[in-house]
């Protein structure tokens, strides 16, 4: 028997929201069959395999994998073998080699790091096996190294983070940043994007402190207190992801701040976020929407239907804050 | 230590390695039968090239722990190995392969000099060398945002290429074991190692160059581990920052299953192949069984890995009566 | 012209002044006796000599030449070799690698040769009367055959210098006279041998030169054949000749059971894996009954069995009637079984722990009121056993592993006394210890005896074990093969048992 | 043998001994110096907050360490601790923390029979939990985060006592706890002899499996407190993250603050000075706002500079 989660009540129930393709520019390059190589077929008897790149234990990974295994299950896929790397790059290295040993014929990839593919690819191009990237990109030849990749644009949603905060603050004061796991390419590009966009937009606001919170709630918890103790003068703090705000929350809670006291914008749009923003607590939240099932398996049936599709498919991520967190509470992931 | 004891231990150690190698043979029998798709040669060789360098990292573990000492710094001189073979790369192989050895080698160097000069514990001269060695990596990247890409075709194709269908650096790593082996059984280095481990104090009075041989295996567990990681940056064609964690430990359980004593002075390097085989081909198990969950993978694994170790020293004790 | 000189070397440990201004001269084949009480600094003038401390003060010279060993290799090198009190191998390495280690033959291609190894290994362990298989791990050799390992490596390199830290004292009489005679060989060859021992009757038989030790400073040396016995024994206790002879050397004052008392402690049918066979005897209260055979025997697994230490598999063990099931150590503690190890450093002490805290450590739940332990019980128990012992330290609060052999075993005995036992199972108590400490020991035994406790002994000394002893079990390969009793408890009979056995 | 007295200390032994709280000492300087607001209450009250979890696991480290084991599944028990606790929050508090007290007992048995019955290295044996265990605590929370609201567990995580916060009261009792263990009880003693001399002390007729069984049990049951304490001072239950690698901060505290790994001693003010000496370590650099790169390699430095003040030194 647990807590009864107010939060948790009435969820699902609530459409979950599915993802939306950006309107690509005019003239965005596309791949199709004929390019790419390899023979069409059926989607629905092909062997799919899927490698998650981190364990199933934060609100993206779940909401990631449960995604693309409802989609699978909803299209009658039957042949969707998974495997999950743990964080360890070169097991997802092998997870993959094997798949294809296997002989799928769809690789979907959340990637753990954007370099190293090159082996990889190897053996998928011997064997012309389409692969689509999701969440992360790879630095490689779309439509022929891989398919396409289907994601958020990290640097983009480090610059609405910037926007959102340089709104919150009015322009001026003193910013912290709460990073990702050091060497993570999501860390790197919501830091450079952030940053550039202040010093565009808001020259009067100081990034005076940089500490990372490993994307975790407590870490960032732990980096939140030490900054508040020794810079209380603080203006706004920005998380790379929601839990290390929502970390930062407890520490302003710990430290006797009053919600708004201290601005703070984060990215990804979890539950719990959200709800930090209907309590006040939190100013803006960028939606990093992880349902890729959908898109990935439309834009794989499309490619083996010999249909043209995108090489670089970015999706449009929500935002949300006071304005539509209430309303949104129980869409968000 | 009673005269017994010791008996008891050397049957222990005969058995635990033959063990190792059963257990392997077991599980790779009952995958044949299970597995279709573990059948396939494509798979054994992807087993064998991921295998690769956790092997070369568990082959300078083996040397380690038969002196008594641990190393826990290999994870981090792997990941560091690979970004400087990788950043070194464009001056051409040599460099590649050059830079991340000398480096690697060097921090094994201070390892064992510490351990051996000052009396402080392996463990935590090379739980400091974990840290410094990966703080070394993340200055040398940028805090790991940049990951260099190999710029060598040549340095490229030792990690990609392949010989009879078994990937190039099967091979080379091979003969990196074999010549261990030779190190290991058949040379003065070798039988000071176990001399080492067996009791230091009676090595230093039987006149074995106590320190020389303890640094000599930490240097050997450095390069190694330097190897590992540059073999591995020429497969993946690039620096990789985000990798190794928690390689020393998956390491040191190869090693143990193997046979090899944690207290020194008895371990084949045959038993720590068996015992990395016998984890890369578990892992491939677990990934044949399709969709299960990141979570289940991890209490499988240690459930298995208390398994073996408890089974093995349950047959010690049948063996001993 | 001396070969090895040492003039007045100082060397001090925390606490502890281990040698105070000694000097030293060995001559060329020269069998030089250095005696001395346990803890005289016997061990570590030696140290000193074979570079494995450093001297605090004074001069080493080697062959004339001023000279100093920064290790022991170094001192091998100049050809000094050494066999340690404690054998010192490598007990999981093969015996042919332990004789070759770090000298091992090699093929063209620098790869040791261990066919050539082995063989040669063979042949000359083969002189020294040790005919096992040389790939064996070295473990798995009776002690005395491990020391013989130990001589032959020793004398391998061709040294200048031998030095014997009491190497008999795990040697059984024949392997003791293989050991002479290699000693004679030496002395011919003009090797000079420093020979340390604390069983007079040897150092009589083979050696040239004494140099006594007292407290860790020179108190004679000379020619040993111009010293009484009795004088020697005097120099090295630091007393009177006069109250020397009155007590003379063994203290044992004979059997103080009664022959109708019920046994304290009764073996019945004991058998283990494949080291014990069906072995039976009875201790009465006041009974001290020897367990003699030759080193290997099963002695130590016999005593290890009824302590609970080592797997029975068949057999009845009663400690004062009541019966002690499936043994555990625990348990026969409880029941009045103290058990006194035969090595000492590795299953006795506990090196890191104080004398105090050794002593009390079977006896702490006496010692403490709901778990928590008394000091004032602790340190008037440990007063009392450290009086009553004589054991010699520079305070209670010392660490037991800094003491001499000697006082470490007392430690251990005054820890056995402390759990107030029934039965005392003494394996080699005596070995390794000076006369002084092991008359003391000796008397202790007798008295502990004469207070009505069942004693088991055990002793590679045949003299100690016949004195000692009402009645000797004697075992062989595991299985008792004869019991002496009354006017047969002699030294001639019991090696007589010994030997027909063996044929 | 003529006896120097002990009691005029022996030449540079006050290094080993009081190495770590100079070190601290120094620490403390150069921040008063250099950070900001450093000699603040507020600041102390964070680093003892955040102190506190890794000291509890520390402790049960040092006996286990005593004993010459070593226990990698610390941050495991702490991540099973913490997957329990939202399941039985329902039953109330007291319910939930029994729950994942009983985790720690649970785990400490297994740890302690594969090390005093089956006899398995204290690594090894511990590898098996600190892989499976986090795992096993994650299908339990079937990987979610959850939030706590329970007022009286959030009060036991970040609530005060009299002004001081009862994480700190919490690691404090325990630190009073663990050394009367060590210096007093017939327990703590036996812990040492078998640390120092394990046949010894066997035939010496000590319950040694009870002892080690015990040990680990202690050492399991201090990590489930750590982790419970930890869920309600971040106000939610994380197992995937929680703990994470705590098991090297714990023993390079208890290494740091001069307890050999080769068993036989505890010094268990030391440890807590070398979990604060860490801890005062990382503010430095997070307040000063380093990157990794530096204070890893800061870590590394500080390590083996306190190690090396506090290794035992060989007479030669
Ligand atoms: N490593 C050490 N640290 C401290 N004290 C020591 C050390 N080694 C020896 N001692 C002390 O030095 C003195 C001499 O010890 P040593 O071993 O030389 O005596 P010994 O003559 O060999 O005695 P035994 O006949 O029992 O072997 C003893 O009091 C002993 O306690
Ligand atoms: N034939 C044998 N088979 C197996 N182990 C043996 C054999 N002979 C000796 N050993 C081992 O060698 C050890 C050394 O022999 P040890 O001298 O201890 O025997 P012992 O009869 O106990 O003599 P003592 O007690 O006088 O030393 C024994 O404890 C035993 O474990
Ligand atoms: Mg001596
Ligand atoms: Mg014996």
């Amino acid at each position: 028997k647990s807590e009864e989660d107010p939060a948790a009540t009435g969820a699902g129930a609530a459409p979950a929201a599915s993802q939306v393709v950006q309107s690509a520019a005019p003239g965005a390059a596309t791949c199709t069959i004929d390019q790419h190589g390899g023979e069409k077929i059926d989607l629905k008897t092909a062997k799919v395999g899927f490698s998650q790149s981190e364990k199933e234990a934060n609100p993206f990974r779940i909401a990631e994998t449960q995604s693309i295994k409802d989609e699978a299950a909803k299209l009658g896929i039957t042949q969707l073998t998974t495997a999950n790397a743990n964080s360890q790059f070169n097991k997802q290295i092998s997870d993959v080699e094997q798949m294809i040993d296997a002989g799928v014929q769809l690789l979907i990839i959340a990637p753990l790091n954007s370099d190293g593919w090159d082996s990889v690819f190897a053996k998928a191009s011997a064997k012309k096996i389409p692969i689509v990237t999701i969440d992360r990109k790879i630095n490689a030849a779309a439509c022929k190294d891989y398919l396409t990749f289907i994601g958020s644009d990290f640097a983009e949603q480090g610059k609405r983070a910037a926007d959102e905060m340089a709104e919150a603050l009015g322009n001026k004061g003193e910013v912290a940043i709460l990073l990702g796991a050091p060497g993570n390419n999501v860390t790197t590009l919501r830091t450079s994007g952030f940053k550039d966009q202040m010093a565009k937009i808001a020259p009067d606001i100081k990034i005076t402190f940089e500490q990372t919170g490993n994307f975790s709630r407590e870490e960032g918890q732990k980096v939140a207190e030490q900054l508040l103790q020794s810079k209380p003068n603080i203006n706004g703090i920005y998380g790379e992801n929601d839990e290390m705000a929502l970390g930062a929350v407890t520490a302003l809670k710990g430290a006797g701040k009053k919600p708004g006291d201290v601005k703070i914008v984060s990215i990804d749009g979890t539950k719990g976020a959200v709800q930090g923003i209907v309590d006040g607590w939190i100013s803006a939240v960028i939606e990093s929407n992880p349902r890729f099932g959908p898109l990935a398996f439309s834009t794989a049936g499309d490619f083996f239907g010999g249909k043209p599709v995108g090489q670089d498919i970015i999706i449009a991520d929500r935002s949300y804050d006071e304005s539509n967190a209430k309303a949104d509470l129980a869409s968000a992931y | 230590m009673t005269v017994l004891a010791v008996a008891q231990r050397r049957a222990g150690t005969a058995f635990q390695r033959q063990g190792a190698l059963a257990v392997l043979a077991v599980v790779v029998l009952i995958a044949f039968g299970a597995f279709p798709n573990f059948r396939s040669l494509d798979n054994a060789a992807t087993i064998l090239v991921a295998a690769a360098p956790p092997m070369l990292i568990a082959l300078g573990m083996t040397f380690v722990i038969i002196t008594g000492g641990i190393d826990l710094s290999v994870g981090s001189l792997y990941v560091l190995g690979g970004v400087l073979a990788a950043w070194a790369s464009p001056y051409g192989l040599l460099a590649a392969i050059a830079v991340p050895l000398a480096v690697c080698g060097a921090i094994g160097l201070l390892n064992g000099a510490l351990i051996a000069y000052t009396g402080m514990a392996p463990f935590i001269v090379t739980l400091a060398a974990l840290l410094g060695a990966r703080g070394l990596m993340r200055a040398v990247s940028d805090e790991g945002s940049t990951t260099y890409i190999v710029q060598n075709d040549a340095f490229h194709t030792l990690g990609t290429g392949s010989l009879l269908g078994i990937g190039n650096q099967v091979w080379l790593v091979a003969i990196i074991v074999l010549l261990g082996m030779v190190v290991l059984s058949r040379t003065r280095f070798g039988n000071a190692v176990y001399a080492v481990g067996g009791s230091e104090d009676a090595a230093a009075l039987m006149g074995v160059a106590v320190r020389r041989t303890r640094i000599g295996v930490y240097v050997l567990s450095g390069l190694l581990a330097g190897l590992a990681g540059t073999i591995n940056a020429a497969k993946l064609g690039s620096g990789v920052t985000v990798l190794g964690a928690g390689m020393e430990l998956d390491a040191i359980a190869a090693v143990v299953i193997g046979g090899t004593l944690l207290t020194g002075g008895a371990g084949t390097i045959a038993g720590t192949v068996a015992g990395v085989l016998l984890l890369g081909v578990i892992q491939n198990l677990i990934n044949q069984v399709g969709d299960l969950n990141s979570n289940w993978q991890q209490v499988i694994s240690g459930a298995f890995l208390a398994l073996v170790v408890v089974a093995q020293t349950y047959l010690v004790r049948l063996r001993r009566t | 012209m001396t070969l090895l000189e040492v003039a007045g070397v100082s060397k001090v440990f925390p606490g502890v002044r281990a040698l105070d201004d000694v000097s030293f001269a060995l001559r060329p084949g020269e069998v030089h006796a250095l005696v001395g009480e346990n803890g005289a600094g016997k061990s570590t003038l030696i140290k000193v000599l074979t570079g494995v401390y450093r001297p605090d003060a004074g001069e080493l010279r080697y062959q004339g030449e001023p000279v100093s060993f920064a290790t022991p290799m170094d001192a091998q090198r100049a050809g000094i070799s050494t066999i340690y009190q404690e054998v010192n191998l490598i007990p999981l390495m093969s015996v042919a690698q332990n004789l070759f280690l770090g000298r091992e033959p090699r093929t063209t291609l620098g790869l040791v040769d261990r066919t050539r190894m082995d063989r040669e290994a063979r042949d000359i362990l083969a002189g020294y009367g040790v005919t096992t298989d040389v790939r064996e791990r070295l473990g798995s050799l009776p002690l005395g055959a491990q020391q013989m390992v130990a001589l032959a490596r020793a004398v391998m390199i061709d040294a200048k210098v031998v030095v014997m830290d009491e190497p008999t004292s795990s040697l059984e009489p024949r392997e003791v006279e293989t050991l002479f005679g290699v000693i004679q060989d030496l002395h011919e060859r003009g090797i000079g041998i420093i020979y340390v021992s604390h069983r007079m009757d040897e150092l009589y038989r083979i050696c040239d030169t004494v140099t006594i030790l007292r407290d860790g400073k020179l108190v004679h040396t000379g020619r040993l054949a111009d010293l009484e016995r009795v004088r020697l024994v005097a120099l090295m206790l630091g007393r009177e000749v006069s109250d020397v002879r009155r007590e003379g050397f063994t203290v044992f004052s004979g059997d103080h059971a009664a022959a109708d008392d019920t046994p304290v402690l009764r073996v019945s049918g004991l058998s283990s894996r494949n080291r014990l066979h069906d072995i039976s005897f009875g201790v009465r209260p006041g009974e001290v009954v020897g367990l003699g055979g030759l080193l290997g025997a099963g002695r130590s697994e016999t005593i290890k069995a009824i302590a609970g230490a080592y797997p029975v598999d068949s057999g009845e063990i009663e400690v004062d009637g009541t019966p002690l099931r499936h043994p555990t150590t625990v348990k026969a503690v409880a029941a009045g079984i103290a058990v006194q190890p035969e090595d000492r450093k590795a299953e006795g002490i506990i090196p890191g722990l104080s004398i105090r805290e050794n002593i009390a450590l079977s006896i702490l739940p006496r010692m403490s009121t709901f778990g928590l332990v008394s000091d004032a019980k602790i340190d008037e128990i440990v007063d009392r056993f450290m009086k009553r012992l004589r054991i010699k330290a520079s305070s209670p609060h010392q660490r037991v592993g800094d003491l001499s052999g000697g006082n470490q075993q007392k430690v251990l005995l005054a820890r056995l006394l402390a759990t107030g036992p029934k039965v005392l199972l003494l394996d080699e108590p005596t070995r390794g210890i000076d006369v002084g400490a092991k008359a003391e020991v000796q008397a202790l035994i007798d008295e502990l005896a004469a207070e009505g406790l069942g004693v088991v002994l055990v002793s590679s000394d045949a003299e100690e074990l016949v004195e000692g002893s009402g009645r000797v079990v004697v075992l062989r390969d595991g299985a008792v093969v004869g019991v002496l009793t009354g006017d047969d408890v002699t030294t001639e009979s019991l090696l007589a048992t010994i030997a027909e056995a063996g044929a | 043998m003529t006896t120097l007295a002990l009691t005029t200390p022996r030449r540079a032994d006050w290094l080993p001994r009081y190495g770590v709280y100079i070190a601290i000492a120094a620490l403390v300087v150069y921040n008063a110096a250099f950070t900001p607001y450093f000699l603040t209450v507020s600041n102390l009250r964070i680093q003892l907050i955040q102190v506190a979890p890794i000291i509890i696991v520390a402790l049960g480290m040092a006996l286990v360490i005593g004993t010459e084991g070593i226990d990698l599944s610390v941050g495991a028990v702490m991540a099973l601790a913490a997957a329990l606790i939202p399941l039985y929050l329902g039953y109330g508090v007291i319910a939930a923390v029994i729950v994942s007290l009983l985790a720690g007992v649970a785990v400490g048995l297994i740890n302690g029979a594969l090390v005093a019955k089956v006899g398995l290295q204290p690594i090894v044996a511990t590898l098996a939990l600190f892989v499976g265990g986090r795992g096993l605590a994650v299908v339990i929370s079937d990987g979610q985060l959850k939030d706590i609201r329970n007022a009286d567990l959030i009060y036991l995580g970040s609530g005060d006592l009299l002004g001081i916060p009862v994480l700190v009261w919490t690691a404090a009792l325990a630190i009073l706890v663990v050394a009367f263990t060590v210096r007093r009880t017939v327990f703590g003693r036996r812990l040492l002899a078998i640390g120092g001399n394990r046949p010894a002390a066997e035939l010496a007729g000590l319950p040694v499996q009870r002892v080690l069984i015990t040990v680990y049990v202690l050492c399991a049951v201090l990590a489930a407190i750590a982790g419970l304490l930890s869920v309600g001072r971040i106000q939610s239950s994380d197992a995937s993250s929680i703990g994470l690698l705590i098991e090297l901060s714990a023993i390079t505290a208890v290494v740091v603050g001069g307890t050999p790994l080769t068993g036989g001693r505890v010094r268990v003010l030391g440890t807590v000075a070398g979990a604060v000496l860490m801890q005062l370590v990382i503010a430095t650099m997070i307040k000063n706002n380093l990157p990794p790169s530096t204070t890893e390699m800061v870590q590394a430095a500080i390590i083996l500079v306190a190690v090396y003040a506090a290794r035992e030194r060989k007479t030669r």
